[in-house]
C-alpha cells in the first residue's frame, strides 16, 4: 500500500465564537494518492473549506485543530510552526482559491507576481523568470501572454485571472493540490473551458489533488473518488461512478433527487426537495447528524452511526446502508403525478406582458473631449431591442450568462431602469417606462423577486410588518384583515404562523426566500418576475423553493418570467424558455423543443459546457474562444459571431441574422445558418448525453 | 452624548429598539477604552447639568481679599487674578463649553443628516450642486472658516454655534450621504418601491435606521471637535466675551501670570483635556460597538 | 489618467471660485471702520471721507469682487489698509515661514506616523497596538494651545530655571534668518504641531493595514511560500499606504488650522499670527488675500494627493 | 527693542506709544517736554513770548539738516505748523491749534506765532506729540522718513519691525550714544516677556500690565522701571439720555464702586488711586484731597436706584477695548455693581471696532483709555467742556463749563488753581465719570544700559541719551 499523499486520520477542527468553541468539522478521515482527484462535496455550512484549509495548516487566529493528524508524503504538518511550513507552502501544497478577482494583488503586475515565486522557490534570476512565467502563462492557454504579463488584474476577465492563479499553484510542481470552489463564480461556459485545463494539467502529473465543491456536476466530470460531507461529517465515501450510479447513504440520494437534470422538465419528474434546514453551527441533533431531515429515519438512528464499510475503498455513514444496497427502501425520482399546468387550450391566450423592441443604455460619462467635439457621448447598450410575449399562467424562462442583460431588461419591466426604446404592455395596456409613472393598480400586477435573500427584507421590520404592507397599500385592506392574511400567507409557504413576529435576523436563507416569495404573491400579481430566485441558495434548499413556485403560480395562476444563468432549472421549471446573449435573444422554444436539435450554436454552447451530473454520459466538447465583448463596442451583424464555433465569415460579421421558424416545433433562432443544416451537423454527435432514465 | 430620537413606533418595535440601545450601552463598556470614556463624558455631562449646584462661587464673583490664593481648602483650585474661584469657574466653564458644542453639534448632525438623506437619496443636480459647494466650504479649514465668521458676525454665543454648524454640517452630510447611496440600491428598498411605499415613509423607515448608527459615532466626533474648537477660539479671545468662564479664554488670561498663579492655568487647560479625550474615547466605543452590531 | 485628471483640475478651480465667493462676501460684513484704524481716533469726519473714498470702499459690491478676483490673479494685491504696506510681498514672507514650519513637522510626523500606524495595524490587538491606540487617542485630545504652553512651561522655563540651556519659548524670527538660525525656533511649534498630526494619521492608517490584512490577496501571498517580510512589505504596505496619502492631503488642512493657534502661543510669523493680526484690525485685502493663499496652499495639496493616489493605484491610472 | 507693532508712520497721525517712540527719534519737535513736564528746547533753542501773550517767536538750533541732507529753514516749520492746523485736512491736531492766527517766518531761522487769544499753555500745545517737523512739501510721511531726528530709518517691515541707525550729522554733538535701535513688533505682550527672557530683546515696553511687570521680578539681568504718570481709564455714563442724565443714577454707580478693591485687584496697587477727575496728582500744584470721594454703600446705591424707578434692576451694555487692564476692570465692576442691582452685560472689543463709528462716543457705558498728558486743561478742553470734540458722556454743566474756561484763559496761576479744585468738587459731585486710578507705566530694561529716563507719556521717552557699558 504506498503511501498516500496527504492523509488526514479522525481530523476535528472548530472556531471560537465570542467564547464558546464551535465544532465546524468533526472526526473526518480520508486519504488522497498521488495522481488521484478526491472530490469532497458538500453545501454551505458543511466545513467544506474549513477542511481544505485545515489541510493547508492555514485556519485564521480564530480556528484551530482539537484533534487528528495531517500527514504530507509521511510529514505530521501539525508539528510545523508557520516558519517551517512556509517552504512546504512554496513547494508542496498550492492552493487555487474561489474569486480570483480579490486574489490577485490589486496594484502588482501580473507577470510579476508569478515570476516572484519562480525567483523565490528557485532562486532564478529575473530574466529567467520571466521567461519561465511567460511559458507557464502558455501552458494554460492564456491568449496574449505578453500583453497579460504587462497589465494589472482589473484589466483582465474573471477567467484569466483563474488561469494566473493556476498556473501560480502549478509552476512549483506541488505534490498536493487544492481547489476550493475554482470555478463557482465563472459563467458556466468559462467554467468549462478552466475545468478541461484543470484535466488536462492533472492528467500529466502525479499530484494528488484535492477539490472541493458543492456542484455535483463538477464532481462527476472531474473526479475519481468522492466524499459527501453534512453538517461537519464524512457521510459517504466511494468511487465517482458507484456515487452516482448507487449512493448509499439518503442525504447523498436525496441531493441527487433534489438537483433537476439537463433536460428534464416539470412536465416529466417532480422534484423531491430534502425537508428542513442544515442545522446551524453548534446546535446538532443527538444520533445521526441528518435524522432530522431523513426520509428513513427509525429508532436506531438516534444512535451515532460509523462509517460503514460498504464494499471496495467505500463507506457510508447510514445504519440501514445495506437495505439502501438492495433497493428494498429509499428512491425519489418519482414521475409527474398530476399535470400541474395544464397547457392553455385557447392558442390565443390574453398576453400578460408584451415586449416590443425594448432597448435599455446607460449614458457614459463623456469625457472632456468628446463634449469639446461634441460627439454623441458613449453609451452601454445593455438591452438590444428584445421582444417577448408572456401568455397568461405560464412560466415563460430567461437564460443568460453574466453581462447578457438579463437582469437589466428584468429592471426595465419593472421600470426601476428606464428603457430608452421599444414599448412594453402589461395585460394589453401600455406600460409607462418609468416606476413613478405607474398608478397603484398597475403595481399590484407585477411584483419582483430578488436574488439575494439576506438584501431582501428589511432587518429592522418583523416578518408581520413586511407582509402586511403590499396588502394595506396595494389592495387596500384594513390593518386587522392584513394582520390576518399574514398567517394565511405564511401558511401558503409552509412557515409557522408565528414566524410573523420574528426580525429577518433570526432565519435562514431558505425561510428568507419563501418570505420573499409570501410577499411577491401577497398582492395576487399578474406577474411575477425572479432574478435568480435560488441561485444564492444551497442545493438540498433550491429544489423546495422551485415546487413552491410551482404550487403558488398554479394556485394563482399568475405567469412567471424566471431569469437564470441555470439552464437545468429553467428547464424544469418553464414551459417557454429564451437564451439571450449579449442584450439579444438567440432562441426561443417551448421547454421540451429546446433540448431537441436544431440547437443556436450559442445555445449548443451552452449544453455542452454544463457539467452532466452522469460521469458516463459523454459530452462533445464545444468550447467558445475569447472572452464576452464589452458592451460599449458591440458587434456588427450577428451579435455573437466573434466568438461563434458555427462562424460562416462575411455574411455573418455584416448582415443581422433573421429569425427562423422551425418547422413543426415551437422554436424560433436567429441565425444565417438554415434548419436543416444545423440538424444535419449537430445529429451525427449529441451534444450531450440522454438525461438518466428510470 | 446620546442622540435621543422620539421615533413613534408600534410597540413591537420600542420593545427592539430599547433592547438594541441596551446592548449598545453594554457593549460600550465591554472594553476598557471605551468604558472610561463614556464614564469621563457621562461624569462632565452631569458637571454640566448640575453646575450651579456644585459651584460654591458664581463665574464672575469676586472676593478681593482671597484674590491670587493657591489652591486651599476654601478654594478648591484656588483662585485667579481678579480673585474669582477657579473651581467655580471651571464648574460653569463645562456648562457653557458643553452646551455650546453640544447644541451645535447637534444642529449640525440634524441639518446634515436632513441634507445627507435627501442628496444621497435624490441625486440628480441637487446632489451635485450641494457637493460643490460643501466642497468649496471644507476647502477652508475649519478654525480659518470659524475666525473669518466671528470677526464680521462678532462675538457672541449664537455665532459661535452657527459657526460649529456651518463648519461641520458638510462633513456629516458627506456621511450620512455614504450610509444612503449604499442602502438605497439594497433589494428591500426596491421592493418597497415596487409596493408602492411613499417617498417620506421609505426615507424615514426604511433608510433612516440604517443611518441611526453612523449618525451616532458622528455625532460623539463631531462633540469632540466642537470642544475643541470653542476652546481654540476661546483661546484666540474670539466669539467669547469675558468674564464668560470659556476655558480656553481662561487659559489665555491666565497665560500672562503663569508664574504666580500657575493653578489659575492648568486646571482650565486639564479640563478642556480630560474633556476631549473622554468624549473621543466614546465616539470610538461606539464605532466598535456599531461595528459589532453588524 | 487623463481625464481623470482634467476632472480634478475642473473641481479644484471651481472649488477656488466657489470659495473667492465665500470669502469676499462673510469679510465685507465685517463691522469696525478701517479708515478708523488708519487714521486713529482723533481724526476728524472729512479725512475718514478721503480715506474711504481712496480704498474704494464706496464702490458697489460686485465692482469690488471683479476688481479683486482681477488684482488677485495678476499679483497685484494693493496695499494692506492697517500697515500701508504692500500686501504681495507681506503674505509671501509669511507664507515661507509658514511653509518652513509645516514642511520640518511634515517631514518628520508623516514618515513617524506611518510606521507607528503599520506597527500598530499590524499587531492588532498585541501590547503594542494598545500602547499606540491609547497614545494616539489621548494626544489628539489635546488642543494645539495646552500643548503648546505645557512644552514652554517644561522645555523653556522649566530648563531655565535649573540653569539649563533652554529652548526659546517664543520663535519671532528675524525676517531674513537662514534656517539654521531658525531652527532653535522651530522646534517647539513643530513638536506641537507634530503630536496632533500624529495621533491623527497614526489612527489612519492602523485602520487601513487592519483593513488589507482581511484581504484574500494577503493568503495568496502566504500561500505561495513567500517569507513574512516579503508579504509584508512588498503586498500589504503598497495597497496599505494608498489611503494614507489622502489623509496626509486632509491632514495639511488640520495642519493649517492648528497653525494659527501654534503661531499665535509662540508668536511664530506665519500665516497663522498675520490672519489673526488682519482680523483684529479688521483689515480688509489682508484678510481675503491670507485666506484665499491658505486655500489655495490646501486645495493644491489636496490635488497633489489626488494625483499621488491615482498613480499608485493601477485600477485608477489605467482606467 | 519689543514693543506693539506701529500702524502710523505718518506724524500727523500717530496715536499710541510705540508710534510717538519711533517718530521721536526719527524727526525732532520744534520744543519738547521733559520727565517732570517741563518745556526743554530742541529745535527751537530760544524764545520768548510778548507781553500780551499773543506773540511768540523762536529762534531754531544751526546747523540742522534733514537726512536727505537739506538744512531745516524756518519755512519747514511754517509749512509744518500750516498743514497741523488746516481745517481742510481735519487733522487730529485741527482744534489744538484753532487759536493760532497766523504763523511766519521772520528769518531764515526764526519763526513767529500770532495767536487770536492768550494761551497759557500755548508752549505745551506746540509740544503735542503730532508737532514734528516735517521736510516742507513732503506727502508721502506715511511711508517715507525724512526727519531730522537722532537715527535714521533703514528697513521698515509693518508687521514684523523697524530698523534705526545713528544719524551721523546730528545737529547735538555727540547724540545718540546707541550704534541703533530696533524696534520688533509682537501684538500679545507675553510674548514680549518672552523674547527679553530668551535674550532676543534687550528693552521691553510693558504699559501698564501689572501682571507681567510683577512676573519679570527678580529676572536676572533686567531692571524694571516703574513710573507713576496721569494715565487713567475712564468709565463714563452718557449724560444726556437716560438712564444717565438721571444724577441719582450716576450717585448710585459712584457709590456701588470700591476704588480701594479695584486699586488692589486690577493695578495690584501701582500708580495712584484714582478720584473721578483728569486732575491726577502727577499734577501737584492743582491736585486736591480735599472733597470726599462716596464711600462704598450698596445699600445707599440700591435705594437711590429704585427711587430712579429701577427697582428690578437696570441693565447696561458695557463696551469696552481688549487692550490694557480695562477688560479686568470691566469685570470687577461687573460683579461690584451686580451687588447694586445693576446687571452689566460686557461686549469687549478691538481697538478699532471700540473706536470705530457707532463706538465710544455713542455707546451709553464704556471704559475708555486716556493717556498722560504733560498740563490737565488737555482733558478739560477735549473731553469735559459743553463742545468739546470727544464728549464721550455728552456733559454739559454750565457752571463745569464756567470754570474750564477760565481755567483755560487766565494767565494768573493762583486763578488757575482755584478753578481746577472747582472743576475736581463738581466732577466728585455730579460728573457722570469715574476714574478709578491712575496707572503706572513699567518697562523692563537690560541692566547693561545707563542714561535711560521714563516720561509720563511713554512715547516721548528720549533714548538719545541712553548708552551702553561695556557687556
Amino acid at each position: 500500500m504506498i503511501t498516500p499523499v496527504l492523509q488526514i486520520e479522525n481530523l476535528t477542527v472548530a472556531y471560537r465564537r465570542g467564547g464558546e468553541w464551535l465544532e465546524a468539522v468533526r472526526d473526518v478521515s480520508f486519504h488522497v494518492h498521488a495522481g488521484e482527484t478526491f472530490g469532497v462535496v458538500g453545501e454551505s455550512g458543511s466545513g467544506k473549506t474549513t477542511l481544505a484549509l485545515a489541510a493547508m495548516r492555514y485556519l485564521g487566529e480564530n480556528g484551530a485543530v482539537k484533534a487528528g493528524r495531517i500527514t504530507l508524503a509521511g510529514r505530521d504538518l501539525l508539528a510545523l510552526s508557520p516558519v517551517e511550513m512556509e517552504p512546504v507552502w512554496g513547494k508542496q501544497i498550492a492552493l487555487v482559491p474561489q474569486n480570483p478577482q480579490s486574489s490577485l494583488n490589486p496594484s502588482m503586475l501580473i507577470g510579476e507576481q508569478l515570476a516572484e515565486v519562480l525567483r523565490h522557490q528557485f532562486a532564478m534570476d529575473a530574466v529567467e523568470a520571466n521567461r519561465q512565467a511567460l511559458d507557464w502563462f502558455e501552458r494554460v492557454h492564456m491568449p496574449d501572454p505578453d500583453r497579460v504579463a504587462n497589465s494589472y488584474p482589473h484589466q483582465v476577465s474573471a477567467g484569466m485571472q483563474q488561469r494566473v492563479l493556476i498556473a501560480t499553484a502549478l509552476c512549483t510542481e506541488p505534490q498536493l493540490l487544492i481547489l476550493d470552489e475554482p470555478t463557482s463564480n465563472l459563467d458556466v461556459t468559462t467554467q468549462a473551458v478552466i475545468l478541461d485545463l484543470v484535466r488536462e494539467l492533472i492528467r500529466g502529473r502525479q499530484t494528488a489533488v484535492l477539490y472541493v465543491t458543492h456542484n455535483l456536476g463538477v464532481v462527476a466530470q472531474v473526479c475519481d473518488r468522492v466524499g459527501v460531507l453534512y453538517a461537519g461529517e464524512f457521510v459517504e465515501q466511494a468511487s465517482t461512478r458507484e456515487l452516482f450510479s448507487q449512493p448509499l447513504h439518503p442525504y447523498t440520494q436525496g441531493l441527487l433527487a433534489s438537483v433537476p437534470l439537463l433536460g428534464e422538465t416539470k412536465e416529466k419528474i417532480h422534484l423531491w426537495a430534502i425537508p428542513g434546514q442544515i442545522p446551524p453551527l453548534g446546535k446538532l441533533p443527538g444520533g445521526c447528524v441528518f435524522r432530522p431531515r431523513c426520509g428513513l429515519a427509525v429508532q436506531i438512528c438516534e444512535t451515532q452511526p460509523p462509517l460503514y464499510v460498504s464494499g471496495l475503498k467505500r463507506v457510508s455513514r447510514c445504519h440501514r446502508w445495506e437495505e439502501i444496497q438492495k433497493g428494498e427502501v429509499g428512491d425519489w425520482r418519482v414521475p409527474t403525478v398530476s399535470k400541474v399546468s395544464a397547457p392553455g387550450e385557447d392558442e390565443r391566450r390574453r398576453l400578460v406582458l408584451n415586449l416590443d423592441a425594448l432597448h435599455v443604455d446607460y449614458p457614459q460619462r463623456p469625457s472632456l473631449k468628446e463634449m469639446l467635439r461634441h460627439r454623441p457621448a458613449r453609451k452601454v447598450s445593455a438591452v438590444r431591442g428584445v421582444s417577448l410575449a408572456i401568455p397568461q399562467g405560464r412560466t415563460v424562462g430567461l437564460v443568460g450568462e453574466s453581462g447578457s442583460g438579463k437582469t437589466s431588461l428584468a429592471r426595465a419591466i419593472m421600470g426601476l431602469t428606464i428603457s430608452s426604446a421599444g414599448s412594453m404592455e402589461l395585460l394589453e395596456i401600455p406600460l409607462p417606462a418609468s416606476l413613478s409613472q405607474r398608478d397603484l393598480a398597475t403595481l399590484r400586477h407585477l411584483q419582483m423577486m430578488f436574488q439575494n435573500p439576506e438584501e431582501a427584507l428589511n432587518p429592522f421590520l418583523t416578518v408581520g410588518e413586511t407582509l402586511r404592507r403590499p396588502l394595506i397599500i396595494l389592495l387596500g385592506k384594513s390593518r386587522a384583515e392584513a394582520d390576518r392574511e399574514v398567517a394565511d400567507l405564511l401558511q401558503a409557504v409552509r412557515l409557522p404562523a408565528s414566524y410573523a413576529a420574528r426580525l429577518p435576523g433570526q432565519l435562514s436563507g431558505g425561510e428568507l426566500q419563501r418570505i420573499a416569495i409570501a410577499r411577491a404573491f401577497a398582492s395576487n400579481p399578474a406577474l411575477l418576475i425572479c432574478d435568480e430566485p435560488v441561485s444564492a441558495l444551497d442545493v438540498s434548499v433550491q429544489a423546495a423553493i422551485l415546487n413552491l413556485l410551482l404550487e403558488l403560480q398554479a394556485e394563482s395562476g399568475s405567469s412567471l418570467l424566471l431569469i437564470s444563468h441555470d439552464l437545468a432549472a429553467v428547464g424544469y421549471l418553464a414551459d417557454e424558455i429564451a437564451v439571450i446573449y449579449l442584450g439579444s435573444l438567440m432562441e426561443v422554444a417551448q421547454a421540451t423543443d429546446l433540448f431537441q436539435t436544431p440547437y443556436h450554436p450559442y445555445t449548443e454552447a451552452l449544453l455542452s459546457a454544463i457539467p452532466l451530473i452522469d460521469p458516463t454520459a459523454e459530452q462533445r466538447p464545444i468550447r467558445l474562444a475569447g472572452d464576452i465583448p464589452s458592451p460599449t463596442e458591440t458587434p456588427t451583424g450577428c451579435p455573437f459571431h466573434t466568438r461563434c464555433p458555427r462562424f460562416l465569415g462575411e455574411i455573418c460579421q455584416k448582415e443581422t441574422p433573421p429569425w427562423r421558424e422551425v418547422k413543426a416545433t415551437s422554436k424560433r433562432y436567429y441565425c444565417h445558418i438554415p434548419e436543416d443544416d444545423l440538424r444535419a451537423v449537430q445529429e451525427r454527435l449529441p451534444v450531450f448525453g440522454q438525461p438518466l432514465t428510470g | 452624548m446620546t442622540v435621543t430620537l422620539k421615533v413613534s413606533r408600534a410597540p413591537g418595535a420600542a420593545l427592539i429598539w430599547g433592547r438594541r440601545l441596551a446592548c449598545f450601552f453594554k457593549r460600550l463598556y465591554a472594553k476598557p477604552l471605551s468604558a472610561i470614556g463614556t464614564t469621563i463624558s457621562l461624569i462632565f455631562l452631569l458637571i454640566a447639568l448640575a453646575g450651579p449646584l456644585i459651584a460654591p462661587y458664581g463665574e464672575n464673583e469676586i472676593v478681593a481679599s482671597d484674590a491670587r490664593q493657591p489652591p486651599s481648602t476654601q478654594h478648591w483650585f484656588g483662585t485667579d487674578n481678579l480673585g474669582r474661584d477657579v473651581f467655580s469657574r471651571v464648574v460653569l466653564g463645562a456648562r457653557q463649553i458643553l452646551v455650546l458644542s453640544g447644541l451645535g453639534a447637534f444642529l449640525a448632525v440634524v441639518s446634515g443628516a436632513f441634507l445627507g438623506l435627501l442628496s444621497g437619496y435624490r441625486g440628480g443636480w441637487i446632489d451635485e450642486g450641494l457637493m460643490r459647494f460643501f466642497d468649496s466650504l471644507l476647502a477652508l479649514p475649519a478654525l480659518l472658516l470659524a475666525l473669518v465668521l466671528l470677526g464680521t458676525i462678532g462675538h457672541s454665543t449664537f455665532s459661535v454655534v452657527l459657526v460649529i454648524v456651518i463648519v461641520y454640517t458638510p462633513i456629516v452630510t458627506r456621511v450620512v450621504r455614504s450610509v444612503v447611496l449604499s442602502v438605497k440600491s439594497k433589494g428591500f428598498v426596491e421592493a418597497a418601491r415596487l409596493q408602492g411605499e411613499s417617498q417620506a415613509r421609505l426615507l424615514f423607515r426604511e433608510i433612516f435606521p440604517f443611518v441611526l448608527p453612523a449618525l451616532a459615532v458622528e455625532a460623539a466626533l463631531r462633540f469632540s471637535y466642537a470642544i475643541f474648537l470653542v476652546a481654540s477660539l476661546g483661546f484666540l479671545g474670539v466669539g467669547v466675551q469675558p468674564p464668560n468662564p470659556n476655558w480656553g479664554l481662561m487659559v489665555k488670561e491666565a497665560r500672562n501670570y503663569v508664574d504666580q498663579l500657575p493653578w489659575a492655568l492648568y486646571f482650565p487647560a486639564g479640563a478642556i483635556s480630560i474633556v476631549i479625550i473622554g468624549v473621543n474615547l466614546t465616539a470610538d466605543g461606539l464605532k466598535r460597538a456599531w461595528q459589532a452590531a453588524d | 489618467m487623463s481625464r481623470y485628471l482634467m476632472r480634478r483640475l475642473g473641481f479644484l478651480l471651481l472649488t477656488l471660485l466657489l470659495t473667492s465667493l465665500v470669502v469676499f462676501t462673510i469679510t465685507q460684513w465685517l463691522p469696525g471702520d478701517i479708515c478708523r484704524v488708519i487714521l486713529g481716533r482723533e481724526v476728524g469726519e472729512n479725512a475718514l471721507e478721503a480715506c474711504r473714498q481712496e480704498l474704494g470702499l464706496n464702490r458697489p459690491l460686485p465692482f469690488q469682487y471683479l476688481s479683486w478676483i482681477g488684482k488677485l490673479l495678476t499679483g497685484d494685491w494693493g496695499l494692506a489698509f492697517s500697515t500701508r504696506s504692500l500686501i504681495f510681498p507681506l503674505v509671501m514672507d509669511r507664507l515661507g515661514n509658514s511653509l518652513m514650519l509645516a514642511l520640518v513637522t511634515l517631514v518628520i510626523s508623516v514618515p513617524l506616523a506611518v510606521t507607528l500606524g503599520s506597527i500598530a495595524g499590524l499587531n492588532e490587538n498585541k501590547p503594542v497596538d494598545g500602547t499606540i491606540s491609547v497614545f494616539s487617542l489621548a494626544v489628539v485630545g489635546l488642543p494645539e494651545f495646552v500643548t503648546g504652553i505645557l512644552l514652554i512651561q517644561f522645555f523653556s522655563f522649566g530648563l531655565r530655571q535649573r540653569g539649563l540651556p533652554a529652548l526659546p519659548a517664543s520663535s519671532a524670527l528675524p525676517p531674513d534668518a537662514s534656517f539654521l538660525e531658525a531652527l532653535p525656533m522651530l522646534i517647539l511649534p513643530s513638536l506641537t504641531a507634530m503630536l496632533v498630526l500624529l495621533a491623527y494619521i497614526v489612527r489612519l492608517t492602523r485602520a487601513g493595514v487592519i483593513e488589507e490584512l482581511k484581504r484574500p490577496y494577503v493568503r495568496t501571498a502566504v500561500l505561495k511560500g513567500l517569507p513574512r517580510r516579503t508579504v509584508i512589505l512588498k503586498h500589504i504596505m503598497r495597497n496599505a499606504l494608498l489611503p494614507t496619502i489622502t489623509v496626509i492631503a486632509i491632514s495639511f488642512g488640520w495642519l493649517i488650522s492648528g497653525l494659527v493657534v501654534i503661531e499665535n502661543v509662540f508668536n511664530y510669523p506665519g500665516l497663522g499670527r498675520l490672519l489673526v493680526f488682519a482680523i483684529d484690525r479688521r483689515d480688509l485685502p489682508l484678510i481675503q488675500a491670507v485666506t484665499m493663499v491658505t486655500v489655495l496652499g490646501f486645495a493644491l495639496a489636496n490635488l497633489a494627493a489626488d494625483l499621488l493616489y491615482a498613480l499608485l493605484n493601477p485600477r485608477i491610472r489605467f482606467g | 527693542m519689543a514693543m506693539q507693532p506701529i500702524v502710523q508712520a505718518d506724524p500727523a497721525f500717530i496715536s499710541s506709544d510705540p508710534e510717538v517712540l519711533v517718530a521721536n527719534h526719527v524727526y525732532d519737535y520744534l520744543i519738547d517736554i521733559t520727565a517732570d513736564n517741563t518745556i526743554a528746547p530742541r529745535l527751537a533753542v530760544d524764545w520768548d513770548a510778548s507781553d500780551d501773550g499773543l506773540l511768540y517767536v523762536f529762534t531754531l538750533a544751526k546747523g540742522v539738516t534733514f537726512h536727505d541732507g537739506t538744512p531745516l529753514t524756518a519755512a519747514d516749520v511754517v509749512w509744518t505748523f500750516d498743514r497741523l492746523r488746516d481745517p481742510d485736512l481735519g487733522l487730529p491736531t485741527k482744534d489744538l491749534y484753532s487759536n493760532i492766527d497766523r504763523i511766519e517766518a521772520t528769518g531764515k531761522l526764526e519763526v513767529t506765532f500770532t495767536l487770536k487769544e492768550p494761551n497759557p499753555f500755548f508752549l505745551f500745545d506746540l509740544s503735542d506729540n503730532h508737532a514734528l517737523i516735517l521736510k516742507a512739501g513732503t506727502t508721502d510721511a506715511g511711508t517715507r522718513f525724512n526727519g531730522t531726528g537722532p537715527f535714521k530709518v533703514i528697513s521698515y517691515n509693518p508687521e514684523d519691525r523697524i530698523v534705526l541707525e545713528a544719524n551721523s550729522n546730528y545737529f547735538i554733538p555727540d547724540q545718540p550714544k546707541l550704534a541703533g535701535l530696533e524696534f520688533i513688533f509682537f501684538p500679545d505682550q507675553v510674548a514680549q516677556v518672552e523674547a527679553l527672557r530668551g535674550g532676543q530683546v534687550d528693552m521691553v515696553f510693558l504699559a501698564s500690565s501689572v501682571e507681567l511687570y510683577s512676573s519679570l521680578q527678580g529676572e536676572s539681568g533686567v531692571m524694571l522701571v516703574d513710573v507713576p504718570t496721569n494715565q487713567f481709564d475712564l468709565v463714563r455714563l452718557r449724560a444726556d439720555r437716560p438712564p444717565g442724565n438721571d444724577p441719582k443714577v450716576i450717585q448710585a454707580l459712584k457709590l456701588a464702586t470700591d476704588r480701594e478693591a479695584i486699586y488692589q485687584l486690577v493695578v495690584q496697587g501701582h500708580g495712584a488711586i484714582g478720584r473721578d477727575s483728569p486732575i491726577g496728582p502727577m499734577y501737584s500744584q492743582y491736585y486736591t484731597e480735599e472733597f470726599p470721594v462716596p464711600e462704598r454703600n450698596v445699600e445707599a446705591a440700591r435705594q437711590l436706584l429704585v427711587a430712579a424707578g429701577y427697582a428690578d434692576g437696570l441693565n447696561l451694555e458695557l463696551h469696552t477695548p481688549d487692550t490694557g487692564n480695562r477688560p479686568n476692570l470691566a469685570q470687577v465692576l461687573m460683579a461690584q455693581w451686580a451687588e447694586a442691582g445693576v446687571n452689566l452685560e460686557l461686549v469687549v472689543e478691538p481697538e478699532s471696532v471700540y473706536y470705530g463709528d457707532n463706538g465710544w462716543l455713542e455707546v451709553d457705558l464704556g471704559i475708555t483709555g486716556w493717556g498722560s498728558r504733560p498740563y490737565p486743561q488737555f482733558y478739560l478742553d477735549t473731553m469735559l467742556a459743553c463742545d468739546a470734540v470727544w464728549n464721550e458722556s455728552h456733559f454739559c454743566d454750565a457752571e463745569l463749563d464756567q470754570y474750564i474756561q477760565k481755567a483755560g484763559t487766565t494767565m494768573n496761576e493762583v486763578a488757575r488753581a482755584a478753578a481746577y479744585k472747582e472743576i475736581q468738587r463738581i466732577l466728585i459731585e455730579r460728573g457722570p465719570v469715574i476714574i478709578p486710578y491712575f496707572s503706572a507705566q513699567f518697562t523692563a530694561i537690560r541692566d547693561s544700559f545707563q542714561g535711560f529716563v521714563i516720561k509720563p507719556f511713554w512715547g516721548r521717552t528720549d533714548l538719545r541719551l541712553v548708552s551702553v557699558s561695556g557687556n
